[in-house]
């Protein structure tokens, strides 16, 4: 750092400071992210530079003004960014950048993920870390001539998630469940998966996985580089199906992707018909499974959520497994449903 | 000295090297380098890092260094500072063998 | 064979060219050459619709020579356009003779490896391009020639250009274009005027169509065949090179001020006198050392040359410069004032620094400060390959200016983070050391031993002075010993003196 | 001769780029600070690159200060510890208050002197003043160790202890800055004012030096390289007083030739603190090239 320049930190809830940071991020092209832990200024005299924030462990709204660039502001807020993070625990780092920028991040010890050409770079901050993470998983494969896979958030497990596993378990001699880890749900990752794993123990095909860093979900996939909102969708679908496609198909031999039918979230639809596109493109099976609907409405996972908001717990018994209905009439799940009844966002 | 977490000490910026200290299974040190003086002083700087490392009696762990032109007294400073970070909190400096 | 500065030259490589001895060996006549010119009668139209149509009028053909100006610098649309429709029209074997390349023409990476670009002469290469190069992309050698070197080639018919394809600011219908008045302004177009001057077929590629007459204007229309207009011709934010900021980094602050300060007692400094500073960091903030200096002794230059900057200009407002020459502009004032100032004169490159004319204004300079990425223990100066070997650099006025000027100034940092800016060796020489007369460090100075006089005078001065053998050692203490570059045999670029000798090659890096 | 010490240069400790490079710009002293400059979690990494850089990095005559933090909170002890053992020339004592704090820093000094054989003494303390406890007791300070080699107003934190901030015109540090001239002075040590932090202000910068050197100060702590050279242009003796000095000089060295034990120039007697004070307008002079020592 120079003599002329310093770092300080950005607070987004000071109205002023945070509009005055859209406005730098606009001019670079970019939008203030909706997800943001941390961000830091890089200032010279009082004139912003240089910006950098974080959410979770993926840097975000990197930006530097452009008559400062190439002059090493970028690695200050890097610098500054691993160094937050690495103090509140995270070390395994991810960044989504535009593709032109790949080589500036790979000097600073980023490496590339997957891409969508032209529009998106997903990196980590370990060379071969993806790698290591398809090897591991290649330790669970079991051979067999029909491999399905399933993603699921499950938030939480319902009778539709279950008939998806079944339908699948039923075609298939093995089936890989993934359940998503990452924490954007209002149901914690290990009661998600709990309820995943009570509510498939007759099924004897399956495997049961969580998605760990490499798959984020879309409430927290950064958006903040793309255009037009639209879009938003596309590229993440687009990024996680290389993921899906250029790591975990190959670990495990993955034959075929099941989905649940999506009647009513547009995202999600949109998400579905990009990915059975991109699939059927490299040849794996994409089989949509019409929902389950009971008394003619779909069972969703959100109206679960919506009887348990409303302190009915009692009325989710006919769209959830009973191993879920269980869970949810314990005292352990006090807490939870706490939650949900707090929690305004749909997620 | 055994590592028991990961640290980080240093920065990207010119003349600094960012040194990140991580557990290693198998025995030995390995180095994975970047650095924007690679053909210049690739040799030099694994060579700084094994013996500063070495010198603390740390015989297994995995060092990823991102590399700006450092001299070698800056990149011993990061590498005794990650090695200290990285071996938690139990051990304290030992000065005589800091040189 | 090894040249007079101890670099091999590969026998293959000279091939009936000469080798470097001394900066005039080569000095005695030359002949000029013609090119051939269709002839352009009243009623003639010259607004074409397309730049496809341009080239087929043109009659480009496999093998034939085309060239370019690097104006627009890292804001060039019009280099990757025209190559790219060359490419689609299925054209190959070009030679490519731009005065310069940048970053932003990596494109050409997949059209040499298409066949469409064969050869190349530049000034400068950087950025994906010249990395790619370095590795060995292409079979035939980069020609790297100076500013005044390619001005040369051009005139002696060592660069025959079949079609130049010049990008312009602003043009009229008829061809009269220059580098101001449009929307993406440049300022001069000197290294385009050669070009237009003798290539057999010239295109204007411009973005502004300006009522006829366009004048005054940079090319004139009795060079030009024909005329394009097309969306954009350039970013205007990348021609405007950032490399003019004034710096406040304080250690090049403190190499600017020493280098003034070198200046001042060196006995060149008086009413009249003639100097060239470059762009970016230290050589520009001298600019502004110098100006305190003029203001207290009240002296002011005769003239200012090179690529123009801001500083100059305010200087020449303010009448301590009383004319600017000036052959590229680097940002929006020097552009702005080559439009206002009379005494702001646009010259080519051939009246810049061409050393086979009958006396190119270079001759002329008093001082000069340049920059350096290497400079070793015999002053041999390397502005084009870093210390790794790779090419990331432009040789631009350097020897042109180094080679005239009565006092050669380097300014240079000792260390770039941990890079040694002074070495044994240098990896390319593109300027020989004979030609450099101080080296300026943040540490102090180094004197060239051939230059007793200056010795003498300079020996007052408040600045530490050092044998550069001295200097080396002192960055070796801080910085250890780098390794040697390792290379293969093959010649990447052949280095042209500005005499058209070979001074150095570089070679493939290992 | 007596070292200069117009300018003490600020450098963070944790910054490497910035401690390589720190002595190249002609400060008489640099002042590496492990407090104010560093944040929390890096305490760890700035002690141990300060460090290595004071053990490795060749400072050539400038005399090298490191900041210590304060001895009482976490760090302050293993910072002693590393400093001494580095070799640092003086060790600077944050928010000194009163001469206890001196003698304990001498103590933990001495304790790392006296465990690796180091000289007893040799490794030098500066006090800095931020407190009006500690303006008060600037006497007490300044005269409480023999390794003091002198004392420093910090304005900022003072500033805000007094319930005012800095004025361009720094009427508010008055008192403060002639306490600290006179206890420096009566102490013999050097008085070293506090840093001017608006960069870019470079009147108002010439301005507070112009001040503080009429106040009697030694010297004016810098935060940027660039506030360097006006501190020395404006130490710099006029070449009236050079003359001066040379004249006053010279009769001393006639004097001391003839083995007369008075000196007189034009009919005036010239005592010792004249003789110095001639000196010191000489050793400026030169510092800044506008005299040559004849040899």
């Amino acid at each position: 750092m120079d003599y002329d320049f310093n770092g300080k930190r950005i607070f987004l809830d000071d109205m002023l400071e945070r509009k005055k940071l859209e406005i730098f991020l606009n001019i670079q092209g970019i939008k203030l992210d909706k997800n943001l832990d941390y961000t830091v200024g890089i200032y010279k005299a009082n004139e912003l530079i240089a910006t950098g924030s974080f959410f979770k462990n993926t840097l975000r709204c990197l930006a530097v003004k452009s008559e400062y660039q190439g002059m090493g502001a970028l690695n200050t807020v890097v610098s500054n960014l691993m160094n937050e993070q690495y103090k509140r625990g995270f070390t395994h780092i991810f960044l989504y950048t535009k593709c032109n920028y790949i080589r500036l991040f790979n000097d600073l010890g980023f490496y590339e993920v997957a891409r969508v050409e032209d529009l998106l770079e997903f990196m980590e901050n370990k060379s071969n870390d993806i790698t290591n993470y398809s090897l591991e998983l290649a330790k669970t494969s079991i051979k067999a001539g029909r491999v399905a896979s399933i993603v699921i958030n499950a938030n939480p497990f319902t009778l539709g998630h279950q008939h998806l596993i079944e339908e699948a378990s039923n075609e298939n001699d093995v089936v890989h469940v993934f359940v998503v880890s990452e924490e954007a749900s209002v149901i914690p990752f290990s009661v998600r998966y709990e309820l995943v794993r009570r509510g498939t123990t007759h099924l004897k095909n399956i495997v049961l996985h969580k998605t760990g860093d490499y798959i984020i979900s879309n409430a927290t996939f950064p958006s903040y580089f793309i255009k037009d909102e639209e879009n938003v969708v596309v590229v993440h679908a687009k990024l996680d199906l290389e993921v899906y496609k250029k790591y975990i198909v190959p670990a495990l031999g993955i034959t075929s992707r099941y989905v649940g039918e999506e009647p009513y979230c547009s995202v999600t639809k949109k998400y579905n018909e990009v990915m059975k596109g991109s699939l059927e493109k490299d040849g794996i099976i994409c089989k949509t499974i019409p929902r389950l609907s009971i008394n003619g409405k779909a069972i969703s996972a959100s109206s679960v959520r919506q009887y348990i908001r409303e302190d009915k717990v009692k009325e989710i018994k006919g769209l959830v497994p009973e191993t879920t209905y269980d869970y949810f009439i314990s005292k352990e799940a006090e807490g939870i449903i706490k939650k949900i009844k707090n929690s305004k966002n749909r997620h | 000295m055994k590592i028991i977490k990961s640290s980080m000490v240093g920065t990207l910026e010119s003349s600094d090297i960012q040194i990140r200290v991580e557990q290693r299974d198998e025995l030995g040190i390995k180095i994975q380098l970047k650095s924007s003086v690679e053909k210049q002083f690739g040799k030099q700087i694994r060579k700084v890092i094994i013996e500063t490392l070495e010198s603390l009696g740390i015989d297994s762990c995995l060092v990823i260094a991102i590399d700006k032109g450092a001299l070698d007294c800056t990149i011993k400073a990061r590498v005794q500072c990650a090695a200290y970070r990285a071996v938690g909190d139990a051990e304290k400096i030992n000065w005589e063998v800091i040189n | 064979m090894e040249n007079s500065i101890g670099r091999e030259i590969p026998d293959e490589i000279i091939d009936g060219k000469k080798v470097y001895v001394s900066p005039f060996f080569l000095n005695g006549e030359v002949v000029k050459t013609a090119h051939s010119i269709k002839t352009v009668k009243p009623g003639d139209e010259k607004l074409l619709d397309s730049i496809e149509e341009a080239i087929v009028k043109c009659g480009l053909k496999d093998g034939m020579t085309i060239s370019f100006h690097h104006h627009f610098r890292e804001g060039d649309y019009i280099l990757n356009m025209v190559v790219n429709i060359i490419a689609k029209l299925g054209i190959k074997n070009l030679t490519l003779a731009s005065s310069s390349l940048s970053s932003v023409h990596k494109e050409l990476v997949k059209h040499i490896k298409n066949g469409v670009i064969s050869r190349i002469t530049t000034s400068g290469l950087r950025g994906e391009l010249a990395e790619e190069i370095s590795n060995g992309l292409m079979e035939k050698p980069v020609i790297i020639r100076s500013h005044g070197g390619r001005a040369r080639a051009i005139e002696a018919g060592d660069i025959k250009i079949d079609v130049a394809f010049l990008g312009a600011s602003s043009s009229d219908t008829y061809g009269n274009a220059s580098g101001s008045r449009g929307i993406a302004n440049c300022g001069s177009l000197g290294y385009a005027k050669i070009d237009a001057e003798f290539a057999d077929k010239v295109v204007i590629i411009t973005d502004f169509l300006a009522p006829f007459p366009n004048v005054p204007a940079s090319i004139s229309q009795k060079d030009v065949d024909y005329v394009v207009k097309i969306d954009k011709i350039g970013d205007p934010a990348g021609i405007v090179s950032c490399a003019t900021r004034y710096t406040k980094n304080p250690k090049e602050l403190l190499i600017a001020e020493y280098a003034s300060r070198v200046i001042v007692e060196s006995g060149y400094f008086k009413d009249g006198f003639s100097f060239q500073t470059g762009s970016g960091g230290s050589t520009l903030a001298v600019s502004r050392f110098l100006k305190d200096e003029m203001l207290i002794k009240g002296i002011t230059a005769n003239f200012a040359l090179g690529g123009i900057t801001k500083p100059i200009v305010e200087m020449h407002e303010e009448g301590l410069i009383k004319h600017i020459f000036d052959v590229q502009g680097f940002d929006l004032t020097a552009v702005k004032s080559i439009d206002e100032n009379q005494n702001h004169h646009e010259i080519d490159s051939s009246f810049y620094a061409n050393p086979h004319n009958k006396g190119c204004i270079a001759n002329k300079l008093d001082v000069v400060v340049l920059s350096a990425l290497e400079i070793d223990t015999d002053f041999n100066v390397n502005v084009m390959t870093g210390s790794d070997g790779v090419l990331r650099g432009a040789s631009g006025g350097h020897s042109d200016t180094a080679a005239c000027a009565k006092l050669t100034v380097i300014v240079s940092p000792l260390i770039r983070s941990r890079i040694p800016c002074v070495v044994d060796c240098v990896n390319t020489v593109i300027t020989p050391g004979e030609s450099i007369d101080v080296l300026v460090t943040e540490v102090g100075i180094a004197i060239n031993p051939r230059r007793v006089d200056l010795i003498e005078k300079l020996k007052n001065i408040n600045i530490p002075i050092y044998p550069i053998q001295e200097l080396k050692e002192k960055v070796e203490g801080i910085v250890g010993i780098p390794e040697k570059i390792k290379y293969e045999d093959k010649v990447v670029a052949i280095v042209e003196y500005r005499d058209g000798s070979i001074i150095d090659v570089i070679r493939k890096v290992k | 001769m007596e070292r200069l010490r117009r300018t003490m240069m600020f450098v963070p400790g944790s910054n490497p780029s910035m401690l390589s490079d720190a002595c190249i710009y002609g400060a008489d002293s640099l002042m590496f600070d492990l407090e104010d400059a560093v944040a929390i979690n890096e305490k760890d990494s700035a002690r141990l690159l300060v460090y290595n850089a004071i053990k490795t990095i060749d400072y050539g005559n400038t005399e090298v200060v490191v900041r210590i933090n304060e001895l009482h909170g976490p760090y302050g002890r293993d910072d002693v510890e590393a400093m001494v053992r580095a070799g640092v020339d003086v060790i600077r004592l944050p928010k000194t208050e009163r001469k206890e704090d001196i003698y304990e820093v001498e103590a933990a000094i001495e304790e790392v002197e006296r465990k690796i054989g180091r000289e007893i003494g040799s490794t030098k303390m500066m006090a800095a003043v931020e407190s009006p406890i500690g303006v008060i007791n600037a006497y007490e300070i300044a005269t409480a160790s023999k390794r003091l080699i002198g004392i420093a107003l910090g304005a900022e934190d003072y500033a805000t202890n007094m319930k005012t901030k800095r004025y361009p015109d720094g009427l508010e540090l008055l008192g403060a800055r002639t306490q600290i001239v006179i206890a420096a002075r009566a102490a013999g040590i050097y008085a070293l004012d506090t840093v001017y932090t608006h960069i870019d202000d470079e009147e108002g910068f010439k301005n507070e030096v112009e001040l503080i050197k009429q106040l009697g100060f030694d010297g004016k702590s810098v935060i940027n390289p660039r506030q360097i050279k006006p501190v020395c242009d404006i130490f710099a003796p006029t070449a009236e007083e050079i003359k001066k000095s040379e004249n006053i000089r010279r009769a001393a060295q006639d004097a001391k030739e003839q083995g007369l034990g008075v000196i007189s120039l034009n009919g005036k007697m010239i005592d010792k603190p004249i003789v110095d004070r001639a000196n010191r307008v000489l050793q400026l002079a030169t510092a800044v090239g506008l005299y040559k020592e004849e040899i």
